[in-house]
């Protein structure tokens, strides 16, 4: 094996080497330059393989043939390895990517690279405290000259900034230093930590200097106004070396001096890191500009690791994995980004559109941007759950919360630029990046991948890369090239086929849930046949939420269960992102999915107690002061998704501005996703009080005024499918009262309104889908009278309104049915008020829906147009004969579930023998029902037939009209505003109240970000005051607590 | 309860019997009405004039296939209503179809001819047609509110969703009847009754002053016979659920004659009395009068 | 002719373009035909008096006649008794009473109106001004006889007649419908372009389609 | 104002923290157990008389790379900063008054001798006080000299940057070949360690103190050029 | 005689500090910083010091046998050696800096270069 030392040699002696080279021989400079990194690289990577692979200990390196602590030493580990690799693959990717500029600027550039990167790996695998202030001040130094590489105007001041709060550190760490070697007598780490510095008389000020400088080389908020001025100005191939190595590198010495510090200095490290991880994601929520908004997220990063760090003692030996997965993340995810910037002429975020029509680039960007939202598969999400898992065992929950927070808005402000990306306008230029920039982009991306494998199989659970749907949904990417037909067959083909495979396994919940979600799928993608070309980026993104549904429904532990979780809201945000007009609603509901997970994430936490392997079943046991709590924050989590009232804002948008096919996916099926969650949920957890609250009492609130809500705004849209959107909200809190009642039929009627709602939801979707295509508007008022052209789909929208308004006999019927038997054993009738109040409701957003666009007056523009796409129509009208199938038998999907749904309610099971259903109430009989109906239907019809054979087709215009003529269609037309006495009467209670929660909040938010981040003006000189501040106040702090 | 053949004839029996007692109690009523204006009134036999003229009539036209099978939804909707519901209690036969369903059934078979109706009255493309709708619809999401809460509150009090064993549960004595034992849900239901009965002050549907006159602005010649057939058995199929939920069912023709007829009459006396009303009034008048009256109803079953 | 009836052209959603006739496109254009009684005699007699005894009246007062009309629902009247009442649209109507004079601009109403009643359907000619134009004989806008412009029933005379005269009216008109003798529609539908032709003389801006219906 | 009354109330903390440790401060009455290590093991195992040296030059060996380090960093980024958009600038050259007569040729007389004694600092910087950075210093003075005497003179870079590298190679390499032929990186004793208080003793430390003063006056003298060269405008 | 030394060391620092946070001229900035970094080598300096004590120089005068108790601590004299070096390299750094903003903008308000910010 190399010897370490090599390392630092092979740095310096190169970058001396560079000196004798004549200034022309730029070519053979940067081919010196490349190989001295790419050896250093070998090496590190050498020497990782060895401690990871080969399980070899830790090495000590001497220098001056002298024992430490007299002479300085080195140690090599796995963790420094690890951080020496990452170092020094950064600042060969960076020197790759900077070819042009360090071939403009010459040898002394390129010098200056290798030393910095050399002092990387000083930092890292130094044992001696002053030793670690040189490579610091290396560091500094040569950050002062590597800014220079940027072409930015204001390179200059930033690093000049940077350089004035240098010297205010470095005097700190120096007089910290000397007096910790007065009172330790030794400047060896592990000799100060064997003396225990903090105890000595002087020595906690001493190390308090020390702390503090080094801490501050981390930019903790709010003493890092100059690093932020660096990742503007300064090159973005440097930021990324500043921020995925230095930062690295820098919170490994704070790691070292924690070790002298000792378990006191923990909390502080804690409460530095998790200001800074909030407080910096909250300033970069109003950035405009990309590298300093990256550069907040950079400080929020480390805070975060170096909160990691702080929690060392309830972490123990995972501390290793999660700071790692946290760290690795970030700087691979952040150096990633930041060579992308590079790509991007623009400094605006808006700018970064010009990466539409780049799939490598934007397979990139997405890639980081899940690393650093710690999305699964990378290993920020194995490390994230491992830490909540902890944090929430040792009940630390300030700290949990504040950091799920703060993820929250990162996720936040990551998201709105990635809409900005694919939905911002029209890029000017089209870039076409370097081959080689392009290539160490695309490798970063990689490496993300690589170490998402890599931390897979390191956590204790399941590798989700060896995971089969989702290996299945990735494939995708590779097949983009394809055209749109063959890949929708193959993604037919693996949802029926993925079913198959599960079927023998399935209870019968699941199965119901599988059957809807996978081969309900399948269905919705017939209609995509229709499109056309190659449909780039579809595919990946709805496999990748099929691939998370269908892990779901069979998740074990709750670890897979939020991992399938994770991964069908990220499926699901890219799909609905495709919309026309989607961005801001496919932001709103990344957040609120987010948000949502963050609190199962912590409910599971709270409920595994620092268990990291928690099956779901096991949610039975909590014990009984955390149940509750556990209980509430799941069922939130879980009503994001199915849209409960007041987490509803994001539904309309989302799904009424997404694709005809996807309309119906993120509809039809996506929604069920949170009824499966609340069905486990109810499931294992069952009643529970808090503060003598029965929440499951509240959730029947919640559910009910939910449907309320829903249907009462679904009446006033004119857009069709913010229509059914709002009504999906309705129809919802409709399945969430039914669980909530808690009783057998309730969870009866709900299945049904899953099964009920996956098919007329779907089809009313695909329908108006349909037909906006053909009219090129969404606006009901402006159809009209469309009957006549096109006449299946008005059969499908007629059929899917019968059922849905539970006027028989069709199937919504059964559903109704069952309801009111179910009520009839509900403990609280209350909520009922407004569950019959919201039944009618519905009936006047159905009719407003089928009668504005297909009946009334035609318009002339629309005169022309033919019926739907066959692609569109065929599931439709598959639907249709669902509809009359389980109209006719609703036994054939409900016997089961009935069955199996008495394990946990034996009593008011149904009775299905012969033609009727029975239950302990009532009866009724489907099919008698369809044959009365259709006898005397039929035999009215064939009487007005005869009375009325002679009957002359007029045409739209000719109706009575006060003796005058209508004057065009579209003021005879009477649609806008359809229930204007309704708005009237009831208006008030459509106020966007939840919207302006929300709406407020995010403006308070952004508003405090705005007016906080003022706090950062500029001047070198303020924030040197800042730092001193900051040190004074911890001092302070420190002394007086 | 089972189907048996010979329940067709008998049904059609009771369809019979309540075509021609309904036509003669729509005249009367309308009598009754015109006599507190001081009227005579039409004739008694009136409506059948009518609806021969209608059904006579040479000539129609249609806007189209909606349109055609409006009325038919709407008459099948009130005959399917009649016929899912018991009229007389104690006969098997006169149980009509009832076996198909319980309450609930007759509940939600009241939307099946309204909704067919109002998607006839749709495609005639006529704007008044369309404003009819709406405000019916409108109007009916209150005050169906609080006859549901009664309904739910009758079921409640009986433990039973089925109509026959509520009327059976009624009888024996006159305090026996829901009316007595729980005069909430009736009064609620009761109120909720006027709403549905398209007499003023509630009959903003047809609004001949405003929009004349609603959904069958183009209806004429024999749709409007089928409508107007509906006309009397519509109603008469309502009544049947009230009486048989509230006021202990009727155990033979006369009764039945008699209390479908009181029953009626109570819609006629507020008719007569008051103007009507706008919109937004009534959705209010029903959830500020009879939605309390309906809570009060479940909350003390 | 007005704007909105003029052929205009218009650009479908996808683009492409194309012209509307709104007099061709939004009206029927078939005219009305002769109705054929009922194919039996007895069938036709009871449809006859069914006809008679329910006497539909369109709720449209032309003219000045028209106060005339509002005391037969008074309960000194009441002509509900004799199966007579008022609808508001022509759909359902089947007696129409011109009230009086009929100035051009009412008339377009008029025919509208009575086009989109069905057969069978009676006009009354109600007042002096229906016959011969009464005290407007001279007057440039009104018409002087109504039966060139509308197959007419029944006048009744007078300026104005009372509603005795009207209730006496819907007597002899009951009588001549249970004659079978009240083929006004078929008349109109048979002699069609006769009617039109009068009706366009009188009216100038003729911005209707032929067929109202 | 505010600024002022801020930074005083700021420095008042930062002084109580000094104030800490000043107060905190005892001096030690003996040796801690480092420097004894330095002071009893110095001469046996380094052989050089100057512990300070032996501190900075082998036990310490790393800092000291760092250090020259630092200063060919900041040379290197010092030329790099003012070289960025310098020849633009080049033709409009300002006239100077020519240097007296006294500093003329009081230059050319010290400057040789300046140069001895920096040479003679580093090279006995095992013995005496005094060492490669001090040696390289008083080198640098002399350029420094040079300059005052003609502004306008130009070095050659390439011969500056040359010695530079080279020093800094050599030091490294001494350093490697302490790796292979001693106990370790930066260790002295790959040549014989002598007799203490003899100018060829302490192994290679004079060899490595001798390239620290050659590159630390290399890379001063090549700070002080660039500098100097901004004069142009 | 250590506290004088470690007190004016102090004092020389917090003079530096508030010449450099006050004084919004460059050059006055990085001039103060050269004395505030004077007073941290003046403290370096005055740690290692120990009572009655001599340099670490072996030679006759102090054979290496006695050295342990007759010379003052070395160590931080070998510190401050690289501080005072570092510190020239930064001060030359801020120098070239200095001069380079002055030549983009004519000014030397460190208040002038405020561009970035929020």
């Amino acid at each position: 094996m190399v010897s370490p030392i090599f390392i630092i040699a092979a740095g310096l002696g190169t970058a001396f080497l560079l000196g004798l080279l004549r200034d022309e021989w730029r070519a053979a400079a940067y081919g010196l330059t490349l190989a001295a990194l790419a050896g250093t690289a070998a090496i590190a990577g050498g020497w990782l393989w060895a401690f990871a692979i080969d399980g070899a200990a830790p090495v000590e390196i001497l220098t001056a043939g002298t024992p430490a602590p007299f002479a300085i030493n080195l140690r090599l580990g796995l963790p420094e390895a690890a951080l020496l690799l990452l170092a020094n693959l950064t600042g060969l990717l960076s020197a790759v990517y900077l070819k042009d500029t360090l071939s403009h600027l010459g040898r002394r550039a390129m010098a200056v690279l290798l030393i910095i990167v050399m002092a990387m790996g000083g930092i890292i695998l130094t044992r001696d405290l002053f030793n670690l202030f040189v490579f610091f001040e290396l560091i500094v130094i040569s950050t002062g000259g590597l800014i220079l590489l940027s072409a930015e105007r204001h390179a200059l001041g930033a690093g000049f900034k940077y350089l004035i709060v240098s010297q205010l550190i470095t005097i700190l760490l120096l007089i910290g230093i000397i007096f910790a070697y007065h009172a330790a007598g030794t400047l060896n780490i592990d000799g100060m930590a064997a003396a225990s510095l903090v105890m000595l008389k002087g020595g906690s000020l001493a190390f308090f200097l020390i702390f503090i400088a080094v801490v501050a080389e981390l930019k903790p908020v709010p003493a890092n106004g100059w690093a932020l001025d660096i990742y503007e100005a300064a090159h973005p191939a440097f930021s990324a070396i500043f921020s995925a190595a230095v930062a690295s590198a820098s919170l490994f010495a704070v790691d070292k001096l924690l070790l002298i510090g000792g378990p006191a200095w923990l909390p502080v490290a804690t409460a530095i890191g998790i200001i800074s991880f909030v407080a910096s994601n909250l300033l970069a929520l109003p950035q405009t500009n990309d590298r300093r908004m990256l550069g907040y997220s950079s400080v929020g990063q480390v805070g975060l690791i170096l909160t990691v760090l702080g929690q060392r003692d309830i972490l123990g030996d995972s501390t290793l994995f999660i700071a790692g997965g946290i760290l690795f993340s970030h700087a691979v995810a952040k150096a990633g980004l930041f060579w992308l910037s590079g790509l991007v002429a623009g400094r605006n975020l808006q700018d970064w559109s010009a990466l539409r029509g780049q799939p490598l680039l934007i397979f990139a960007f997405v890639t980081f941007l899940a690393m650093l939202s710690g999305l699964p598969p990378f290993p920020g999400f194995y490390a994230k759950w491992e830490l909540i898992h902890l944090l929430a065992g040792h009940g630390r929950l300030v700290l949990l919360a504040l950091i799920l927070f703060g993820a929250l808005l990162e996720a936040g402000y990551l998201f709105r630029w990635f809409g900005y990306i694919i939905k911002g306008e029209q890029p000017t230029e089209v870039i076409v990046p370097a081959r080689h920039k392009l290539s160490v982009a695309m490798i970063a991306a990689l490496a993300g991948w690589a170490l998402g494998y890599l931390w897979g199989g390191l956590s204790a659970h399941n590798n989700l890369l060896q995971t089969l749907p989702l290996l299945f949904a990735l494939g995708f990417l590779l097949l983009e090239w394809l055209p749109a037909w063959i890949k929708n067959s193959l993604a037919i083909a693996g949802l029926v086929a993925w079913f198959i495979l599960g079927y023998p396994g399935y209870d019968p919940l699941q199965l119901i849930f599988a059957t809807i979600m996978l081969l309900g799928g399948a269905l919705i993608l017939m209609a995509s046949y229709h499109a056309q070309g190659r449909r780039v980026g579809f595919y990946p993104s709805a496999m990748l939420m099929y691939a998370g549904l269908a892990m779901l429904i069979v998740a074990k532990d709750s670890f897979n269960f939020f991992a399938a979780w994770e991964l069908l809201t990220v499926g699901s945000y890219f799909l609905i992102l495709r919309g026309k007009h989607s961005e801001p609603h496919a932001l709103s509901y990344i957040v609120f999915s987010l948000g949502g997970a963050f609190l199962i994430l912590a409910g599971f936490a709270l409920a595994a107690q620092g268990n990291s392997q928690f099956s779901i079943e096991a949610l039975r046991q909590v014990a009984q002061p955390l149940a509750p709590w556990v209980f509430v924050l799941l069922a939130i989590g879980f009503m994001t998704k199915t849209a409960a009232i007041g987490l509803h804002i994001w539904l309309p948008g989302a799904h009424a501005e997404a694709e005809t096919d996807v309309s119906p996916m993120v509809s039809g099926i996506l929604l069920k996703a949170g009824l499966f969650g609340l069905f486990m949920l109810l499931m294992h957890m069952g009643k529970q009080q808090l503060y003598g609250v029965e929440l499951t009492h509240v959730l029947m609130w919640i559910g009910a005024l939910s449907a309320l809500i829903g249907n009462l705004l679904a009446i006033f849209q004119e857009d069709a499918k913010r229509l059914l959107a709002y009504s999906s909200i309705g129809q919802m809190g409709y399945a969430l009262f039914g669980l909530a009642m808690m009783n057998h039929l309730g969870w009866l009627m709900a299945l049904m309104f899953v099964i009920n709602h996956y098919i007329y939801k779907s089809m009313l979707f695909l329908s108006v889908g349909g037909i906006a295509k053909r009219t090129g508007t969404r606006l009901m008022y402006k159809m009209g009278g469309l009957i006549t052209l096109m006449p299946l789909s008005f059969i499908a929208v007629l059929i899917g309104i019968i059922a849905m308004s539970g006027v028989p006999p069709l199937s919504g019927f059964g559903g109704r049915w069952i309801f009111y038997n179910a009520i009839m054993t509900a403990e609280y009738r209350l909520p009922m008020i407004l569950i019959f109040l919201s039944g009618p409701i519905a009936f006047l957003y159905l009719f407003r829906l089928i009668h504005t666009i297909f009946l009334g007056q035609l318009k002339d523009e629309h005169r022309k147009i033919k019926e739907a796409p066959f692609w569109i129509l065929l599931p439709q009208f598959i639907y249709v004969v669902c509809l009359m199938v389980f109209a006719l038998v609703p036994g054939l999907a409900l016997r089961r579930v009935d069955a199996y749904i008495s394990q946990f309610f034996p009593q008011g099971a149904l009775n299905w023998e012969g033609l009727t259903i029975t239950s302990d109430y009532g009866y009724w009989s489907p099919v008698s029902i369809m044959v009365v109906v259709g006898v005397i239907f039929m035999t009215l019809f064939a009487w007005l037939l005869f009375v009325n054979r002679k009957a002359q087709k007029v045409k739209q215009f000719n109706i009575v009209f006060a003796g005058e003529r209508p004057f065009r269609p579209e003021t005879t037309h009477f649609a806008w505003n359809f229930f204007a006495p309704y708005r009237k009467a009831l208006g008030f209670l459509t106020q966007p109240l939840v919207t302006g929660f929300w709406e407020t909040l995010t403006d308070l938010l952004h508003t405090a970000a705005d007016v906080a981040r003022r706090f950062y003006t500029g001047n070198a000189q303020i924030y040197a005051i800042h730092f001193l501040a900051f040190v004074v106040v911890l001092f302070l702090l420190s002394r007086g607590v | 309860m089972h189907f048996e053949w010979m329940m067709i004839p008998y049904s059609l029996l009771t369809l019979f019997i309540v075509v021609n007692y309904g036509l003669l109690l729509t005249a009367l009523m309308q009598k009754i009405g015109a006599r507190v204006g001081r009227r005579y009134g039409i004739p008694i036999w009136q409506n059948y004039i009518d609806l021969v003229k209608n059904y006579g009539l040479r000539s129609s036209i249609t806007h189209g296939v909606m349109f055609y099978l409006g009325p038919v939804f709407r008459l099948s909707g009130g005959v399917g209503l009649l016929l899912f519901v018991p009229t007389i209690y104690g006969s098997v036969m006169f149980s009509n179809l009832s076996f198909a369903g319980d309450l609930i059934l007759a509940l939600y078979f009241v939307f099946f001819g309204a909704l067919g109706m109002a998607l006839g009255a749709g495609e005639s493309g006529h704007p008044h047609a369309a404003i009819g709708v709406s405000r019916g619809l409108s109007q009916m999401t209150a005050a169906e509110l609080p006859f549901a809460l009664a309904v739910f509150a009758v079921a409640l009090q009986y433990q039973t969703l089925s109509i026959t064993e509520i009327v059976a549960a009624q009888q024996g004595a006159v305090l026996h009847w829901t009316l007595f034992t729980n005069p909430f849900a009736v009064a609620a239901a009761m109120l909720s009754f006027l709403g549905s009965m398209m007499r003023p002050p509630f009959d903003l549907v047809l609004a001949p002053q405003e929009i004349p006159i609603g959904p069958p602005t183009e209806y004429h010649s024999s749709y409007l016979a089928l409508m107007q057939t509906n006309r009397v058995i519509f109603p008469i199929a309502k009544i049947v659920i009230y009486m048989n939920l509230f006021f202990g069912g009727a155990a033979s023709w006369p009764v039945f004659f008699l209390k479908v007829f009181l029953i009626y009459l109570f819609s006629l006396f507020v008719g007569v009395a008051f103007p009507r009303f706008r919109v937004e009034q009534s959705i209010r008048w029903f959830l500020v009068w009879a939605l309390p009256l309906g809570i009060v109803a479940i909350v003390l079953v | 002719m007005k704007a909105e009836l003029e052929k205009r052209i218009v650009k479908g959603p996808d683009g492409i373009e194309f012209e509307v006739d709104p007099l061709q496109d939004y009206y029927c254009q078939e005219a009305p035909t002769v109705m054929p009684a009922a194919y039996s005699k007895i069938v036709e007699g009871f449809f006859n008096w069914a006809r008679a005894e329910s006497l539909w009246i369109l709720g449209f007062g032309t003219g000045c006649g028209a106060i005339e009309m509002r005391p037969l629902m008074t309960p000194r009247f009441d002509a509900y008794r004799y199966g007579v009442q008022w609808r508001p649209t022509p759909r359902q109507a089947n007696l129409f009473i011109i009230s009086g004079y009929l100035s051009v601009k009412t008339l377009k109403r008029a025919i509208r109106s009575y086009e989109q009643m069905q057969n069978p359907k009676y006009v009354i000619g109600l007042g002096s001004c229906t016959i011969n134009g009464g005290m407007y004989w001279d007057s440039y806008n009104t018409l002087k006889r109504l039966d060139y412009y509308l197959p007419v029933d029944l006048y009744i005379a007078g300026c104005m007649p009372r509603p005795e005269a009207l209730l006496q009216g819907f007597e002899d008109l009951k009588e001549i419908i249970r004659a079978g003798k009240g083929e006004g529609a078929n008349q109109y539908a048979q002699y069609f372009d006769w009617y039109k032709m009068n009706q366009k003389q009188v009216i100038h801006d003729w911005d209707m389609p032929d067929y109202n219906w | 104002m505010i600024k002022r009354f801020t930074v005083l109330l700021l420095l008042a903390g930062v002084g109580t923290l000094f104030a800490g440790l000043l107060l905190g401060y005892s001096p030690d009455g003996e040796l801690n157990a480092t420097a004894r290590y330095y002071a009893d093991h110095t001469a046996p195992d380094i052989g050089a008389a100057n512990i300070v040296t032996a501190i900075i030059v082998t036990y310490r060996g790393l800092d000291t790379l760092g250090e020259v380090t630092v200063l060919f960093l900041t040379a290197a980024i010092v030329g790099l900063v003012l070289a960025r958009g310098r020849r633009r600038t080049r033709t409009e050259q300002r006239e100077l008054p020519p240097s007296g007569e006294l500093l003329t040729t009081g230059s050319r007389l010290l400057v040789p001798l300046i140069l001895l004694l920096g040479v003679y600092v580093f090279v006995n910087g095992h013995l005496t006080p005094g060492g490669g950075f001090q040696g390289g210093a008083i080198l640098a003075s002399a350029i420094l000299l040079m300059l005052l005497t003609d502004p306008l003179r130009r070095f050659s870079h390439r011969l500056i940057s040359a010695l530079e590298s080279t020093s800094g190679l050599v030091f490294v390499g001494i350093g490697l070949l302490g790796v292979f032929f001693a106990g370790g990186f930066l260790d002295n004793r790959i040549l014989p360690i002598g007799n203490l208080g003899s100018l060829f003793s302490a192994g290679v430390i004079p060899v490595i103190y001798s390239f620290i003063g050659l590159k630390v006056g290399a890379e001063f003298s090549s700070m002080l050029v660039s500098l100097s060269e901004t004069e142009d405008s | 005689m250590a506290h004088i030394a470690l007190a004016t060391g102090f004092i020389l620092i917090l003079i530096g500090l508030y010449g450099a946070l006050t004084n919004r001229n460059i050059l006055r900035m990085i001039v103060s910083f050269t004395v505030a970094d004077t007073g941290v080598n003046l403290v370096i300096v005055a740690v290692g010091y120990l009572r009655g004590r001599t340099a670490p120089i072996l030679d006759a005068t102090l054979p290496a046998a006695e050295a342990a108790a007759r010379i003052i601590d070395p160590v931080p004299q070998a510190l401050v050696l690289t501080a005072i070096v570092i510190g020239v390299g930064i001060t030359a750094l801020m120098l070239a800096y200095a001069y380079k903003l002055h030549e983009t903008k004519g000014s030397l308000d460190i208040a002038d270069y405020r561009e970035l910010k929020w």
